[in-house]
């Protein structure tokens, strides 16, 4: 007879696993993917695959060379990440940029700390930011969307983002109202569909809450998450519209535009980077969402959910400490219920 | 180290006492040494500031002027040349810019034409609206000999003749803003035949 | 149906695979020898009362437990001492055991062997409390910890609950259950008992909503009792905890490191009150026990009524013999059962069960790394953060463990089940309590 | 003298004054926080905050021994076994005190449970934790006294002598081994030993420290001591102890003379450093092969290494 | 307002650590644990709101009159020094609770560029004495949010498993260097 | 001591910022170009350099309470020195090192030779050890500016190495403290080979 197997319990294990948690992200990205690749056309392809390839790599590389422990890249982290940042990444990017970019997320942000698990910052977004003050003038170019099938011009017309466009016509002194309407500004309908310019991954708002709900019914994310970012940003924006219209633009104009919903369904959920806690996932929302418009109405930035996540990224040992899981035995009801 | 002194009050205070002393008397001849260089840097900085934007000049004449827009007044230089004026140096600003303010000098030709910009400071991003800097790209070259009175100041995108920095508009509006404040200050100050 | 009641955090589901659900109890046919372990309960071992070469009764005396915490042992079955010596238990390690040459079953003397039903004369509750420490009572819901020690409230405490636990949370086990079905009305005088014993007016027994044919059978005994409830429960694994259990019947919380009668409860098990039914109205000690041997590969899945002492490989065989590709052999259920080194191990008065698992469910995945999923965090029923106490242990920083609560682990395993990276947590986190328990310990 | 000059020196002579006045008054109000003799001390000691002395670290330890010597006069048992003899002299110096010479000790594995003498019946699934490994059963190899071989001992020694024999799955102790006595802390069994080093660094011991009876213990190793007090019988000099079916070699009384080495019928007694005896056993001794353990290895079919990689 | 814009500038866009660079040695040393993170953070809030006080009185009404404003850095790092040993006197006396939650850290502040660097700052930026206490105290906070953060951060580092290599201050460093590219969103608050 | 010795140490086996890890703030403050690393580092050496041979000199007349602030008035006058020098005669340098040149006071490096070396040792092996710890500095900041100037600009001392901006991250704050970070582990994966 073989050998018995001597292990403490439990005995068994509802084999769930890294992998499948990674991979059922990806499929949850597949939506953003196709809205990006209808959009953007074959240059969202090649971003992703740039991207993904070079993580991949660069994951592979540290590993053998320089930590020499086990080789980890089929367990998708890596994957995901390379999309990610694919996602915050606009069309045009050179290629060489973003295979900086990658090397950047994973080797700075993800290796340089052990590997999957121990990152205290997002390591996509690190990767993004970083090629943000970079890179800025690619990283502000944005091709103008179009959908596949229509008639394509022979090359790429850049554009401004939504919240560029705003801004930019708020701080020259336009009102509000006037930059809404603009010729260039998409319309509400197109926003939310993602006929506008912007970062691979941010302008479809439509598919991204797909993927969401796909990722909330997986149990791989919880809603409160990104519920509350979404909720904050709200309320937040539509306290100084309310205040101010003609400076200010409505709430729904900030939830429709920029990264925020990539943000707060793909970015901020990271789990490695995000407090453990329901309690704590939501404080750590509300920051964000807080943290977001403060940059988008005052900051330099038209867009700030990426440097909200990573500043509450930097939080997030803080929040684990301040709010533990409810420990049993710390209410004590001493009436019956039955 | 056998003659370590003991700390009492008397040995610290004197030892104290001398090495300051010592020390007194070496910075302040220091200070003296190198006080008519610093000031000697510190006059050629400005000097090559003007020199930079204004026509030749032997002598500098500072005074204030109503700005164009606001009612505050804005710093000029006169430049004369044996005794000639030779053109104004105005030291401008424009809140608009990315970062906030963007301070710089710009140095005006008699007939209104601008001879040449230089950027004091600026808080633009870097390699992005920091491309103003004749120290990053030539980009303030397009404005040098121009007359704003047939070049108008204004990004082209606004309806006028500056071509904006690339992905940098908003730089290249404070930037422009910044230069029109200052020529129309000048115009105005000749209209009026200045206001000292 | 309203919502049924269970614990408020935490909990896991796993797959029941209660294969032996269907299977009436059957009686294990006696063996040659008898392996009696001393240490069959929580606290100290009882001591022998007799010597190599003595003839015993089923039912005399063997070993007599004289520590507050600890419990008599009785001749499982008639006939000789062969000798008193080590053999190894399920740990591996050995321990000193009574052997028994068995030579007829013939009970002993002054104990009522019908299986008539004696309702009436209860004695007053010093008596019960005796009879039942005479019986060598130890708690069957797996701890082991003697039952007439758990009867003696403090003085300045006053029970009022009994909560009688027939969860039987753990997949695959099934002991309880057909217990439950085939002995309800004994195990309903037992509660009677236990009640008495207490002065308590109110039980309530908890059974999960997978069982319902023992709850319906219960509930017809308990129509006419007064004072005994039945309560169907959600079916949420550690349900049987007994923190969990109060928590769900009676919504109270039992404050970290105090015991149940904290907040007015005392919990035992079915087998419990069935074995205290026996000793008190039939005067029988405890000497056999109801095993669930189960497993995915195995022929017959079964529920015997074995004699303490019976080696598992009697069971196994009983049930079909053990499958070629067996991998692991679990004394008890998959969630907290102890894997054995060899089937050569008696069943003691705690086990409830033994578990064949084939080899490809035996090994463990790979570990990867903790990608802080929270989902340890999630399932812990009591609040606790596995993935911060595994590290802390391993890291052997016990100050800091006792801080996070390392103590408060009732090492139910739903954390290191849930854990997708496969990570051994509950493994560090049992090495960091023994090691915060022994730092206390040096404290005081 | 010029203006400039004259503020410059006032200032600063000022400035000078105030501060030598504030430093007087710290000066006196806080004399002598620390003896300066607990530096002194510090600075002799190896500082490689072992914790070897029984204290937390060197500082810890320097400022027992400066408080000792201070209200003692003596150091008692104080002891930096990581600076040995040689350090300990030179703090006894600084504190003027004598100390007494300690014969300088070792660690010893007392277990022989090799993958040979010992092969595993089970397989262990779980974290490569001794203290762990213990508390669930008794060992692969069924010994419940002998070497789980997941080298907690390993883990704990800072000087790095201490590592795992790939070929026997058993802790071996080299020379950097400074006997602080962390690895006898680590370890869950009690199998490590601090010993006497012996004359030439040659030491003779029974690697064993199984209590069962001969035959329970044979059963799980091979190489077990069963219990037999023949190496109590022909030791002459009454240095061998029997106890719990165990020898114990008391290292103050064994004057080396291998004649219990040649009589164990296990070959459970170690000799180590010894020139070899016959020409018959032609191998070199290493720290935990015994005799004949060559041969025996050739005979057991490879088992499958012990340790079980977690994380 | 004048003050709000102060105190978010030197917490936030400018951060005294993280975009100033100044007391970057306490921030990589004393950061491993919170509470010294907040032992810390007290002290130096204490003293360079002391320091900048006295260093603005002395730069106003001695070194400018006289013309020799020269002597500012030799001038200030003595009185600085001088106050952390005067302060940890007074403090030892009046307050031992306080001295033994602050004044371990003290003697770490005398060579704390972030005291100096405020002070020479507060003069600099031609501060009257108001805006200048609360631009000292600002900064102070912007020092101590930046070093509590960042105690939280090494916290969790310290129980995962880094590389060997990369452990103690250079993963301190990187750690840093990502915190500040974070900060960088702050940009143009002001 | 061995004098070649003496002054070696500072450059690589007790390197005052890659393995002692002082004086970080000018570190990352200056480093954006090799050139103001080089003008920082020369600046430090000489204030080590002489306030350790004058420290060295006087260090038997000063009483031990006073030692330190005597130090610092000490290291304080020749920074004051450098300070005033620069300003007059390299303007441009002194723009670009700004706060940082005052601070070299607080430089814990410069005390801290001055407690450790300089009040324990003759003049001349403090000027050595004072002009190697300052190299080893030097040469810390001038290989750090290099690393942040090329990455940044593509340039090395101002000589264009590959036309335009490569990653503008590297001169900013965050990557001053990326580049060090990473200099500091490789620093001790090179003194373990050596
Ligand atoms: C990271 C970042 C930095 C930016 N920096 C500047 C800047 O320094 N100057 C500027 O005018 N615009 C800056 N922008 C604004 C955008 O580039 C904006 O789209 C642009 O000013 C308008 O586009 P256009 O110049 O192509 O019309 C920045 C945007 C981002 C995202
Ligand atoms: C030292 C000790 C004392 C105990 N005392 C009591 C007691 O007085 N009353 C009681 O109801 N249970 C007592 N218990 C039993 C526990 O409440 C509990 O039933 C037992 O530990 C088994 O529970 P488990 O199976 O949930 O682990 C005691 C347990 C221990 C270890
Ligand atoms: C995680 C966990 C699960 C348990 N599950 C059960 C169970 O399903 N049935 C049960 O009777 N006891 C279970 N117990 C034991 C109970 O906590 C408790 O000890 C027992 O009900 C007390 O009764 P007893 O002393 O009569 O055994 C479980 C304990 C733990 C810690
Ligand atoms: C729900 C979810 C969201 C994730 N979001 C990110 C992300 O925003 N950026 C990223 O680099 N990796 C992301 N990952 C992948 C993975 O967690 C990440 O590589 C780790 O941070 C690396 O340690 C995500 C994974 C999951 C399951
Ligand atoms: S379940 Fe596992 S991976 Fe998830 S947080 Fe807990 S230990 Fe980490
Ligand atoms: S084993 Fe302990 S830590 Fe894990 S879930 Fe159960 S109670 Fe929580
Ligand atoms: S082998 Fe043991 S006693 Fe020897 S140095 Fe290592 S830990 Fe200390
Ligand atoms: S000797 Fe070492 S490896 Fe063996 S059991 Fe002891 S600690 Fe573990
Ligand atoms: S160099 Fe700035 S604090 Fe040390």
């Amino acid at each position: 007879m073989n050998k018995l197997v001597i292990s403490g319990s439990p005995h068994i294990h509802d084999h769930d696993s890294v992998s499948k948690i990674m991979y059922t992200v990806v499929l949850a990205m597949i939506p953003a993917m196709l809205a990006s690749f209808w959009f953007f056309g074959f240059d969202s392809l090649r971003v992703m695959l740039v991207a993904v390839i070079s993580a991949l790599l660069m994951e592979w590389a540290t590993q053998k060379f320089l930590l020499k422990g086990p080789l980890t890249i089929n367990d998708g982290s890596a994957v995901v990440s390379g999309i990610l940042l694919a996602f915050n990444l606009p069309a045009g990017i050179p290629s060489w940029m973003v295979v900086a970019g990658a090397f950047v997320m994973i080797g700075v942000a993800k290796m340089t700390f052990g590997g999957l698990g121990k990152n205290p910052f997002n390591p996509a977004l690190v990767g993004r930011v970083f090629m943000l003050i970079s890179f800025p003038v690619e990283m502000t170019k944005w091709p103008v969307p179009r959908p596949l099938f229509a008639t394509r011009l022979a090359d790429a017309i850049t554009g401004p983002t939504a919240l560029g466009l705003f801004k930019e016509g708020v701080d020259a002194g336009q009102s509000a109202q006037t930059m809404l309407h603009a010729s260039q500004m998409p319309t509400e309908i197109a926003r939310f569909f993602g006929e506008m310019g912007g970062s691979l991954g941010e302008v479809s708002a439509i598919a991204i809450l797909l993927g969401g709900a796909y990722m909330v019914y997986k149990k791989v994310i919880d809603w409160q998450l990104p519920l509350s970012i979404l909720l904050t940003a709200f309320l937040f924006s539509g306290l100084f519209y309310l205040i101010n219209p003609a400076v200010y633009a409505p709430p729904m104009f900030h939830l429709l535009t920029g990264g925020l919903i990539l943000g707060a369904v793909f970015m901020a959920t990271d789990m490695v980077t995000s407090p453990m806690t329901i309690k704590g996932k939501v404080v750590f929302g509300v920051g964000i969402g807080l943290l977001t418009v403060t940059i988008r109405l005052w900051g330099s930035y038209p867009e700030g959910i990426s440097f909200a996540i990573l500043i509450m990224n930097a939080f997030t040992p803080l929040i684990n400490k301040a709010f533990k899981p409810k420990r049993f035995g710390s209410d004590v009801l001493k009436t019956a219920k039955i | 180290m056998a003659g370590k002194k003991e700390s009492n009050f008397i040995n610290m205070f004197t030892s104290l006492l001398v090495i300051s002393f010592v020390a007194g008397i070496s910075l302040g001849s220091v200070y003296n040494l190198t006080k008519a260089p610093i000031a000697a840097a510190a006059a050629k900085k400005m000097e090559d500031a003007l020199r930079l934007v204004l026509p030749d000049f032997d002598s500098i004449q500072p005074i204030k002027l109503k700005s164009a827009f606001e009612p505050d007044s804005l710093l000029v230089f006169q430049g004369f040349q044996n005794g000639q004026l030779t053109g104004w140096a105005v030291k401008t600003w424009s809140k608009k810019g990315f970062g906030g303010e963007v301070n710089l000098i710009a140095g005006f030709k008699p007939d209104g034409s601008i001879k040449n910009i230089s950027v004091l400071d600026h808080k633009e991003t870097p390699g992005l609206g920091d491309k103003m800097q004749a120290s990053k790209s030539d980009w303030y070259r397009q404005f040098l000999d121009k007359n704003p009175a047939d070049f108008r100041l204004k990004v082209k995108k606004d309806g006028g003749d500056v071509d904006a920095i690339t992905a940098a508009t908003i730089s290249s509006r404070a930037f422009t803003e910044a230069v029109d404040r200052a020529w129309q200050t000048i115009e105005n100050a000749k209209k009026e035949g200045g206001n000292e | 149906m309203m919502k049924l009641a269970t614990f408020r955090i935490g909990g896991v589901h796993p797959p029941e695979n209660k294969l032996s659900a269907n299977e009436p109890i059957i009686r294990l046919p006696l063996p040659k020898q008898l392996v009696i372990p001393l240490s069959q309960n929580l606290g100290a071992a009882p001591k022998p009362v007799v010597k190599k070469g003595d003839e015993v009764k089923k039912g005399q005396l063997i070993a007599r437990g004289e520590a507050f915490i600890s419990a008599n042992l009785h001749a499982p079955a008639s006939g000789k001492i062969a000798k008193i010596d080590d053999a190894v238990d399920s740990s591996g390690y050995r321990r000193m055991a009574i052997f028994l040459d068995v030579t007829d079953d013939e009970w002993m003397e002054g104990i009522d062997s019908t299986d008539e039903l004696i309702h009436q004369n209860l004695p007053s509750s010093e008596v019960i409390r005796e009879r039942i420490k005479e019986a060598g009572i130890v708690g069957m819901g797996g701890a082991a910890f003697p039952t007439h020690v758990k009867m003696m409230i403090p003085e300045e405490k006053k029970a009022e609950v009994l909560l009688i636990n027939g969860v039987e949370c753990e997949p695959y086990l099934t002991s309880d259950h057909r217990l439950m079905l085939e002995k309800t009305q004994e195990i309903i005088l037992g509660i009677r008992i236990l009640m008495k014993a207490i002065d308590v007016k109110r039980a309530l027994i908890g059974v999960e909503n997978n069982k319902p044919d023992a709850i319906n059978r219960l509930q017809q005994f308990c129509n006419a009792d007064n004072g005994i409830e039945v309560h169907a429960l959600k079916v949420k694994y550690p349900q049987g905890g007994e923190k969990q259990l109060i928590k769900a019947l009676l919504g109270r919380e039992v404050p970290s490191g105090k015991l149940p009668i904290e907040v007015g409860c005392v919990v035992s098990n079915v087998g419990t009150a069935f074995a205290v039914y026996e000793a008190v109205q039939k005067n029988r000690p405890l000497i056999e026990r109801v095993v669930t041997v189960t497993g995915k590969k195995l022929t017959k899945p079964s529920n015997f009524l074995v004699r303490i002492g019976t080696p598992m490989s009697a069971l196994i065989e009983a049930a079909g013999g053990m499958p070629v590709d067996t991998g692991k052999i679990v004394n008890g259920g998959p969630m907290m059962g102890k894997a054995l080194p060899t089937t050569d191990i008696p069943i003691t008065k705690g086990s409830s069960g033994v578990l064949l698992v084939d080899q490809s469910e035996s090994r463990r995945s790979t570990p990867n790394t903790c990608i802080r999923c929270a989902r340890c965090v999630t399932v812990c029923p009591m609040g606790l953060e596995p993935y911060l106490l595994a590290r802390i242990s391993k890291l052997s920083l016990v100050e800091r463990a006792e801080k996070e609560r390392i103590m408060d682990c009732i090492e139910c395993g739903s954390c290191q089940y849930t854990c997708p990276s496969a990570l051994p947590l509950l493994d560090y986190i049992r090495l960091g309590k023994q090691r915060t328990a022994s730092y206390l310990r040096n404290r005081k | 003298m010029n203006d400039i000059l004259l503020f410059t020196l006032l200032t600063l002579c000022l400035l000078a004054i105030v501060l030598a006045v504030v430093l007087y008054f710290v000066a006196q109000k806080f004399k002598v926080i620390e003896d300066p003799k607990i530096d002194l001390v510090e600075d002799v000691l190896p500082k490689a905050n072992c914790g070897g002395c029984g204290f937390p670290g060197c500082r810890n330890f320097a400022e027992v021994t400066v408080k000792a010597a201070n209200e003692n006069n003596s150091l008692g048992d104080l002891n930096c076994p990581v600076g040995g003899n040689e350090v300990m002299k030179q703090v006894a110096s600084i504190l003027g005190l004598e100390v007494q010479e300690k014969d300088p000790l070792i660690a010893v594995v007392r277990c022989n449970g090799s993958f040979a003498h010992s092969p595993a019946k089970v397989r262990f699934d779980g974290p490569a934790s001794c203290a762990f490994a213990h508390q669930l059963f008794a060992g692969e190899g069924g010994c419940q006294y002998g070497c789980l071989g997941l080298g907690d001992c390993v883990a704990s020694c800072i000087f790095d002598a201490i590592h795992m024999d790939a070929t026997t799955g058993l802790p071996v102790v080299n020379d950097l081994c400074t006997a602080c006595g962390a690895c006898v802390k680590a370890c869950p069994r009690g199998i490590i030993e601090l010993r006497s080093k012996g004359k030439k660094d040659r030491r003779i011991f029974v690697s064993c420290i199984n209590k069962e009876k001969g035959g329970p213990a044979k059963k799980n190793c091979e190489a077990a001591c069963i219990g037999c007090s023949k190496c109590q019988q022909v030791c002459p000099h009454d240095a061998i102890v029997m106890a719990n079916n165990l020898a114990y070699i008391d290292f103050v009384k064994c004057k080396l003379c291998r004649k219990c080495v040649e009589v164990c019928p296990t070959d459970a007694i170690h000799e180590i450093n010894f020139p070899p005896r016959k020409p018959k056993l032609e191998y070199t001794e290493t720290n935990t092969q015994p005799p004949g353990g060559h041969d025996r290895l050739e005979k057991v079919q490879p088992v499958q290494n012990k340790t079980v990689d977690i994380e | 307002m004048e003050y709000i814009i102060i105190i978010i500038s030197a917490v936030f866009v400018n951060n005294i650590v993280l975009a100033q660079f100044l007391g970057i040695c306490p921030f990589i040393g004393v950061s491993n644990k919170i509470p010294t993170a907040l032992g810390m953070s007290g002290a130096v809030l204490f003293v360079i709101t002391l320091a900048t006080i006295v260093t603005w009185l002395v730069q106003v009404y001695v070194l400018n009159p006289l013309g020799i404003q020269f002597l500012q850095t030799i001038a200030f790092i003595l009185i600085i020094a001088g106050l952390v040993q005067m302060v940890e006197i007074i403090l030892k006396k009046l307050s031992p609770g306080l001295y033994s939650a602050l004044g371990v850290f003290l003697p770490l502040i005398t060579t704390n560029c972030a005291v100096l660097g405020v002070a020479i700052l507060t003069i600099q930026k031609d501060f009257n004495l108001i805006h200048g206490v609360v631009f000292a105290i600002a900064n102070s906070l912007g020092f101590g949010f930046a070093l509590v953060l960042f105690a939280g951060i090494r916290e969790h580092i310290e129980i995962m498993e880094v590389p060997e290599g990369m452990k103690g201050v250079p993963i301190a460093l990187v750690t840093a260097g990502i915190l500040a590219l974070a900060f960088m969103g702050f940009s143009g608050l002001v | 001591m061995n004098q070649i010795q003496n002054f070696t140490k500072g450059l690589l086996k007790e390197n005052p910022i890659l393995v002692q890890v002082l004086g970080t703030c000018p570190t990352l403050g200056v480093t954006t170009s090799a050139f103001n690393g080089l003008g920082m580092g020369l600046a430090t050496t000489f204030v080590l350099t002489m306030s350790n041979i004058v420290i060295s000199l006087v260090r038997d007349f000063i009483p031990d309470k006073v030692r330190i602030p005597a130090f610092i008035v000490i290291i304080a006058s020749f920074v004051t020195v450098v300070e005033l020098v620069m300003q007059g005669f390299l303007p441009a340098l002194y723009e670009q090192l700004g706060l940082f040149i005052p601070l070299i006071v607080v430089n814990c490096i410069v005390l801290g030779r001055a407690e450790a070396f300089a009040s324990k040792n003759k003049p001349f092996s403090s000027m050595i050890d004072g002009l190697g710890m300052g190299f080893g500095f030097a040469l810390a900041l001038t290989v750090l500016g290099s690393i942040r100037e090329f990455l940044g600009s593509g340039a090395v001392f101002n000589v264009k190495i590959i036309p335009g901006d490569l990653m503008l991250v590297f001169i900013l704050a965050p990557g001053a403290f990326i580049a060090l970070g990473y200099l500091i582990a490789i620093t001790r994966k090179l003194k373990d080979h050596i």
